[in-house]
Order: structure tokens, then sequence, then C-alpha cells
């Protein structure tokens, strides 16, 4: 094998080291614990998508004008203008 | 489109089969024109082109046959994963039995693992000689061999479409439990089972390095028939550190670190490798030393890692399940 | 010990169909040193590649050191061919984006031994084709006797029993053919089994004891001279 | 020693000797690579860290419905379900789009009630030193980090004026914003105590948005559902199975149609790999037509190739998802990102957690590696069978 090859290979080596390091050493349960607490707080779990107002914004929810699919969904605004 | 056929994995899996067949087929159309205008003896141009698309043909299955090994262990993995998307399956055990192709798929694919490799061995003998005498041989081999390949990209096909989202499946304890499921063959029990594969193994060390090459193929399938099922009602058991966990799947998940793919992997190779050696050294009349050599090293460290499972239990608990 | 027998080539077929040999048959003992002569076309090429096992011929059997290599399947030609037979082309066919060194290694890659044995027989075929000064440099750079010299060595890193050369000097001045039959010569007392395709009029009267063989046509002039 | 090796060493000195010409093929799959396991890493990690929070979420929530769509749900509801045998922990909530006309944005409101003793001890962990009583006592909220900019943007400096559905404006103080971290589920929201929620949504005393609830024994989930359908024929639930499948299905299907575009994206490199290697430039003939003339056999010719696509397709590959590793948990994935999140809303900067699935990792590698030699193999076994005499000719 030449120099290059093993020069190349030691530094792929390296870099993907680097990587698994990095995952390896990632704190996962301060950030996990964290979100659990927002939703023990909340309650809800939707992800803050950055969705226009008109788009579903909570999972599972459909969102659709019964009389014309293309109009904005009537569900979407009563939030705004409850009665 | 159901939502299996989306799924990264499946669309995968069956991209890569669906390339190999297709490499096969080439492969096939190539050993029909080697079988039809073979003739060593002759001097022509023909003959010399035919000797050289031999060599695709062996790439190919080299190629593909390598592929393949990596592809059983993926096709087990995607399998566990649908076991997300089909209701009530908890691993690949109930996904298989979604529908009735999924057995005889895998089945088929362990054999033809076993035919590929046995093909390779005869093409070394072949290429070793200077007259290619199993040319006629190898073609008619891989032929049957296509033929067990293209029914095996079938069933792929029909496994996969077959699949119900709606309908929910066995989990594997119920396929395997003590109620309704299939139970030990010949009337063994636990107990007999073991002492059964200890033995197995025994021999099978014992007349490795002997010349009886049927009793030896023999014993190794037998073995391995037998080192599943105490694998599956016995030792998995030791695994899971659950008396009724008796799946050969779930080991494969990460909570048991993957081991099932190195268990099922050793048993596969060292079977594999016993029987070929047989097979070179009885109807070849070859030297196979070294295949008998890593045949036993690997079914040594299966029985091993099997019984340490067992070992470790009892040290850690004093009690055995 | 080279043995040709009733050795034929064709080339096409029907209306095209074109012998490049026709029913030759000769002898080279060990140690012998044959010039093959005749103008281009006339076959002897075509002869030398048989020989080599880069090609096969129609009809006929041709034996080189006890083995049949008229008729070898390519893995056990190539292995001959690396074991037996050392090459020079015409062309020099060297790989131009390698080195010296790397040019002459080539033969041995696949033979089994280790680097550090290779890169000495290396070393040992540079110096006897007095190449070793340049062995660090590209062949691209290099003048046509160096590349003749590293052509050499080439053909001499496997310690070859037979020496096959296809036009040596054809692409050579005066001065370095002169000098390559020189080297032949040396390589010739050394023993080997040397043979040379050329119409090279220089070859007509080597300095030692060889034996001219003309060609025409495909066939065998007289013998000798 | 595999560095005494005389095939790994000419194998290599080839390589790099014409990487010219592996050059072109290696940086295309690379950016393929990179680009494809990006996106697999972004939805892997987005999707993990959702699931992950499902574990708090309630087993049911309810809602009323009006002709098809939720309107507010009467409190009375809530007293009846907790009769329910085998229900736990009901909670009404108030939450809700508040929607900022003049930009066409909107906040996700959130009523907190100070009673709820999990929750107020979830905050005081979530928001370091914070003092519920008086968090609670006066009007004020916490926000999100993407509501604290956009406010910022808008002079809102530490107050801002919520206009009810009566037309009054209601002057709401900042109390503290949330950690960065959160953003992937925190960023547009705003948490204040229920009463003002209440008042900011318009809702009557007796009005809730929505009561959620816990069923711990799933046997009894159907069961339980018959009998919410008797206290109102308005009642609709939702189960947490039903979001279980929706975040399945979220990113499942941006990566699937990311795979198809994949799939084609890699036909094409194939294509362009069978041109490659078909088309044999007459200096590579010559050079193979040496090696066989000195001695390579074709199955040696077949070796070198095949270790030289192995080592193009291992270290691109290698390379690719090293980069996309980089690309996405170290530098956030600028701009990929937004195709995940969607840009329709207030601006959103996720911190992700690494995740990566492995098995992921090897579909990605058998997808890219299988088309790569399937592409390659015939081609070198082309050039391989040349006689060398035509070859060097």
């Amino acid at each position: 094998m030449i120099k290059q090859f093993i020069g190349s290979a030691a530094f792929l080596m390296v870099v993907t080291g680097m990587a698994v390091g990095h995952y390896l050493s990632a704190d996962k349960i301060s950030h996990k614990k964290a979100f659990s607490d927002v939703v023990a707080v909340t309650g809800i779990v939707s992800p803050s998508l950055s969705t226009a107002f008109y788009e579903p914004a909570f999972l599972g929810e459909e969102i659709e004008h019964p009389a014309s699919p293309q109009m904005q969904s009537l569900n979407r605004m009563e939030f705004v203008y409850a009665e | 489109m159901n939502e299996i056929l989306l799924s990264s994995e499946v669309i995968v899996y069956l991209l890569s089969e669906a390339l190999l067949y297709l490499l096969l087929f080439i492969a096939a159309i190539a050993t029909l024109g080697i079988l039809k205008g073979w003739n060593f003896d002759r001097f022509t141009k023909r003959q010399f082109d035919l000797e050289n698309r031999s060599y695709l043909v062996m790439s190919i299955i080299f190629f593909v046959l390598g592929l393949k090994m990596l592809l059983l262990p993926y096709f087990a993995y995607t399998i566990d994963a649908l076991s997300l998307l089909v209701p009530g399956a908890m691993c690949a055990a109930g996904v298989i039995d979604a529908n009735d192709y999924g057995s005889p798929l895998l089945l088929l694919k362990i054999i033809i693992l076993f035919l590929s490799g046995l093909w390779l061995g005869i093409n070394r003998l072949d290429l070793e000689e200077k007259h290619y005498p199993y040319m006629k041989l190898k073609s008619w081999f891989y032929l049957l061999l296509f033929i067990l390949l293209s029914a095996e990209i079938v069933l792929d096909i029909l496994y996969f479409t077959h699949i119900e989202t709606t309908n929910p499946v066995s989990c594997c304890s119920v396929i395997f439990g003590e109620i309704g499921g299939n139970s030990l063959p010949l009337g063994l029990d636990i107990p007999k089972l073991l002492i059964l594969f200890y033995l197995l193994y025994a021999l099978l060390v014992l007349i490795v390095f002997t010349g009886h090459y049927l009793v030896r193929i023999a014993a190794s399938l037998f073995f391995a028939m037998i080192a599943y099922y105490s694998v599956v009602y016995f030792f998995g058991t030791y695994i899971y550190e659950l008396p009724t966990h008796r799946c050969p799947f779930c080991m494969m998940q990460a909570e048991y670190r993957y081991i099932g793919y190195l268990l099922w992997g050793l048993l596969f190779t060292g079977t594999f490798l016993a029987i070929e050696s047989a097979v070179m050294e009885g109807i070849f009349g070859r030297d196979a030393l070294k295949l008998k050599k890593i045949s036993i090293g690997f079914l040594t460290l299966f029985v091993l890692l099997c019984s340490s499972y067992v070992g470790l239990y009892y040290l850690k608990n004093g009690v055995l399940l | 010990m080279i043995r040709i027998e009733d050795v034929g080539k064709r080339f096409g077929e029907g209306e095209n169909l074109f012998e490049a040999l026709k029913s030759i048959t000769l002898e080279v003992e060990e140690g012998e040193c044959v010039i093959l002569s005749g103008i281009s076309g006339s076959g002897k090429s075509t002869l030398l590649s048989l020989i080599a096992a880069l090609d096969r011929p129609s009809s006929g059997k041709i034996v080189v050191e006890g083995e049949l290599v008229s008729k070898l399947p390519d893995l056990h030609a190539s292995a001959y061919r690396a074991k037996t037979i050392g090459v020079i082309f015409q062309h020099f066919n060297l790989i131009e984006s390698l080195s010296v060194e790397e040019n002459v290694i080539v033969p041995l890659i696949n033979s089994g031994l280790d680097m550090p044995a290779i890169r000495k027989m290396a070393e040992q075929s540079m110096q006897r084709a007095s190449i070793l000064h340049k062995a660090s440099q590209d062949v691209a750079s290099l003048s046509g006797g160096e590349k003749q010299r590293c052509a050499i060595a080439r053909a001499l890193v496997n310690d070859p029993k037979v020496i096959l050369c296809d036009e040596p000097t054809a692409n050579l001045d005066r001065e370095n053919s002169l000098r390559f039959i020189d080297t032949i010569q040396k390589l010739n007392q050394a023993g080997k089994t040397i043979v040379i395709a050329t119409h090279d009029p220089l070859f007509e009267a080597l300095p030692f004891e060889s034996r001219v063989i003309h060609m025409a046509d495909g066939m065998i002039g007289k013998h000798g001279e | 020693m595999l560095s005494r090796s005389p095939f790994l060493h000419f194998l290599t000195l080839l390589l790099f000797k014409q990487k010219s010409k592996h050059l072109g093929i290696m940086s295309i799959s690379v950016v393929m690579i990179a680009l494809v396991s990006a996106v697999l890493f972004i939805s892997s990690s987005l999707q993990q860290t959702l699931q992950d929070t499902l574990d708090e979420q309630a087993d049911f929530t309810v809602t009323r419905i009006e002709a098809g769509r939720p309107v507010s749900t009467p409190l009375a509801w809530a007293d009846r379900i907790i009769e329910i045998e085998g229900v736990s922990q009901v909670a009404p909530r108030i939450h809700g789009r508040y929607f900022y006309a003049p930009r066409e944005e909107s906040f996700l409101v959130v009523g907190i009630d100070f009673f709820d003793e999990q929750g107020s001890k979830a905050l005081e962990s979530l928001v370091k030193g914070i003092d519920l009583k008086q968090f609670f006592a006066e009007e004020s909220m916490i926000v999100g980090e993407g509501v604290k900019a956009f406010l910022q943007k808008h002079y809102y400096k530490d107050t801002f004026s919520f206009k009810t559905p009566r037309g009054q404006f209601k002057k709401v103080k900042i109390y503290e914003v949330l950690p960065g971290s959160l953003n992937l589920l925190a960023n547009d929201m705003i948490i204040m105590p229920i009463g003002l929620a209440r008042e900011i949504f318009g809702l009557k005393e007796d009005e809730v948005t929505d009561i959620t609830f816990n069923v711990p024994n799933d046997a009894e989930w159907d069961n339980v559902i018959g009998k919410l359908h008797l206290v109102d024929y308005e009642i609709r639930v939702v189960e947490k199975r039903e979001v279980e499948k929706a975040y399945e299905n979220l990113y499942n299907y941006k990566g699937g149609i990311f795979l198809i575009l994949y799939i084609i994206a890699l036909l094409t490199l194939m294509l362009i790999l069978y041109q490659r290697y078909a088309m044999v430039y007459s200096h590579e003939r010559k050079e193979i037509g040496i090696l066989r003339a000195v001695g390579w056999s074709i199955r040696d010719i077949l070796k070198l190739k095949f270790y030289e696509t192995m080592i193009l397709v291992m270290s691109s590959f290698v390379i690719g998802t090293v980069a996309a590793y980089g690309y996405v948990f170290v530098l956030g994935a600028p701009i990929l990102i937004e195709i995940f999140l969607g840009g329709a809303n207030l601006e959103n900067q996720v911190q992700m957690i690494p995740e990566v699935s492995f098995g992921t990792l090897g579909s990605l590698f058998l997808l890219y590696a299988v088309p790569f030699f399937a592409a390659v193999l015939i081609p070198s076994w082309r050039v391989a069978v040349i006689p060398p005499k035509e070859a060097m000719r």
C-alpha cells in the first residue's frame, strides 16, 4: 500500500471517529427530559412546524372545507373568531 | 400500493433483488450459449469467446452470492422493521407468517445460498484444471440454481404484495408458544433435544476428519435442524431471559444486541462449510482441510455462544429458567 | 525447450479468411538464440504471440518447457506467462503513468511473493538491465533507449527461461540497438532461450552463436545460414 | 501484514496515479450520498424526538364537534368522564392558535393550571428559578424562542397585547423564554395561566378547548370509548394510537418521496457509470492488455476492478455520510431543514439531537452499492477479456 492511500484512509477514519465520538457524547438524556417536561406542562405534543394558519398544525387533524376543498378550511379559524 | 411497498426497506430490498436478478438473467443466457456451443477441443474463435463468457457468469455469480449473503440478514431486518406496520406483529416472526409465501421464501433463500456457495466451490475446482472438466456440470447446476432464483424473486414479490396491514397476525408467542404452536419434532422434549444437540455436535467433530461423506452431510443437516429447535425452544429463552419467549427473530433486535445475526450466521456458515467440505472430498476427491477447520471452528463458536447464555444466566441468578 | 508442431493460424472467416501461419514446425533447444527474420506480415510476430500463449493456434501443438501451451485456459496461460516467459515488445508497452520500478514489478504482483521480496527482485532486474539509476522516474519522461531497458528489466524480473522479443530494435537508433544486442548476448550466455522476431539486418550477423530462420508468407524458409 | 501485499500496493498505486479518472464519479456519488443521508438523518432525528415525547401524552382527548368541526367543549363533561371506571388524570385544557393578523402568522397559546401538581413540577424544572405564585398571579406568559424573536422584531419588548374576540386588548408580560433546544415543540408556543388563555380566546367560564385523560389499562380502551359516546352525541375522541400512527407517517412520507427522487438520481448515476466504464479509453485498454501480456489472468483483472470499485464505493459512502452527519447535527442542517418544518409561519431554528438509525444507513448502503457494482460489472468484464494482443495495439 502506498503512503497516499494510508494517509487518506487514516484521514477518513479520524473523521469517522470524530462523528462517532460526537454521536456517542451527545447529551440525549437531558434533552429528552426537557421535552418530556414541556409535554407534562402543556399536554401538547404537536411539533412546532412552521405551517401556515390553514395547514394542519395538530397531528392527525384533518382540515378541509366541506364545500370547497381549495378554500381555507373553516375549522382553522374558530380559535380566533369563536363565539 | 399499500404501506408495505412504500416503506423504504422494502423498496431497497426489492430493488436490489430485481437488479441482481437482471444480472443473473444475463448470466443464464450466457450459460445457455455455453451449453450449446462448448467444445474445448475446438480451436475456433467461438470457443474462445465462450471461455471468456464463462468468466462473466462466474463474476456475476460471485458478486450476487456476496450480496445475497448481505441481503439475507437485510431481509430479516426488513421484515423486522415491518412488524411496526403489521398489527399484532411484535417481531419478524409474525410478519413472516403474514401470508403463505413468507416461510417458503426464507427457506428458499437459505437453500440458494447453500447451493451457490457449492457452485463457487465447483467453479474453483474447474479453474484449477487445464481443460475445464466441470464446465457442463456447473452450467447445468447454474441453470438449476437460476430456476430457484427465479422462484425466489417471484416469491419475493408475491410475499411483499400480499402482506395485509389491516388483518392482525399472530406474534411469536403464539407461533412458537406452548398453546397451539408447532411443537418439537420427532416427539422430543427439551432434555432429549439438548442431549441430541450436544451429541450431534460431538459426532460432527468426531467424524469430520473421517471419510464418511454421506454421514457427514446427513449429520450436518440434522445438526442444523436440531440446533434451530434448540435455539428457539431452549437457548432463546435464556437470551430473552424469559421462559415463555420463544422466537428465532426477536434476538435480532437491538435489545438483544443483534446477537441473532451472529448466532444464525455462525450456524449457517458452519453447516454450509461442513457440507461443502464433504462434497469436495466425497465427490471431487479434493482435500478440504481448511474448510473443515473453519466449519468446526464456527460450529464450536455457535455451541459455546448458545451454552454461554445458559451459563451466564445461572451464574447471575443461581437458578435455571 | 520450445517445440512447435504443424501450427497454423487463421484469422477471419469466408472471404476475409487470412492464413497468418501455415503449418509451422520448429524446435528451439534450451539456451539457443533463434532469430525469426522476414518482412512484416510474414507471420513471425504471430508465431511469437502463440509461443507466449497470448493467442491460440487454429491447429497444431506448441509445447514450451514441457507445457502444452497451445490450448491453455486463461488462468493457466497467464500463470505460464508469469513464470516462464519474458516478453519485450516493439512499442515497449509500458504503463506510462507509472515509474520504472512500478512497471518492473507488474509481472510479480500476483506471484504470491510479498512486497519486500518483489522489491528486491525488481532491483536486481533493473541492475541487470542497467536502468536502476532511473528507478523512481516516470516512464513517460524516459528516452527510447531507457524505455527499452525498462522493458528488458520487466521481462527479466520473473527470471524466465524463455525470452521473446518482438521487433526489439525497431524504435531504437544504432547505438542503442548495439547495446541491446550486447544485453541479449549476456542473457544468452546466462542460459536463457531467446527468440527474436525482427527484420533488422543487424541481427543477421550476431557476434555470438545464433540460428536465423527466415519466414515468408506464414511459412519457414531455409534454416540457418 | 496488509501493507506487504503487492496486490494492494499496486491497486492503491493505480488508484492514486489515475485519480482524475475516478474523481468525477466520486464527487457525484459523495454529493448524492450526503444529500440523501442528510434527509434521512433529519427525519430520523425529528421522528425520534417526537416519539420520545409520546410517553407523556394523554391516552385520550375529547372535544365537542358541531357540524363536523371542533368547537369549545363544556367543562361539565369532565365530571362525567371522571365517573367512568378506569379513567384517571382527567384534565380540561385550553389551548389554541392565536392569529396575529397583520403578518398572517400564529402562535400556539396554551393555558395551564396552577393546581396541576405534575405540570407545576415540570414547569419548575423547565424554567429554572420560576416563582410559580408570581407567574400565576400576574398576567404573564412564557414564550418559545420563535415567538420571542417575532415579538422583538415587531417592537414588543416585554409585553404583548392580545386582542380578544370581544375586541378588547389584553396586555401580557413576557415572563421567561423557553430554551432553544426545545424549538421542535415549543418554538411558537406561549404558556400562560389558564384564566388568561380563556379570556384571550373568549371562552366562557364553563367552556374549555378539550379534555384529556388516561386509561392505564389498555384492555379497557374500547370499553371506555363506548361509554364516552354515551356522554354526549357531539363528542369526538382522539386516541393516542392515532397520534402515534400520524407520527410514523409524518416523516416516513417525506422520506419515501425522497427515496423515490433518490432512486431516479441513482438510475442516472448508473447510466453515467455504465457509460463511463463501457467507453474504454484506448490507454485504459492498452494498460489492461499490458497487464495480461505480462502474466495477469482475467480473474486478476476482474479482482483489480472489483477492489477498485469497492474502495470507491466505500470511501464515497463514508465521506458522504460523515459530511451529512456534520451538516445535520453540527451545523443544524441549514436550508434543508426548511423542507421538514415549512417556512410559512414563525422562523424555527431547531436543534437536532443526533439520532442515527444504523438500519437506515445499511439500507442506504445497499441502495447505493448494489447498483454501483452492477453497473460496473459487465463493462469491467468486457475490458478484461479483450485479447491482450488486440488491447495493446
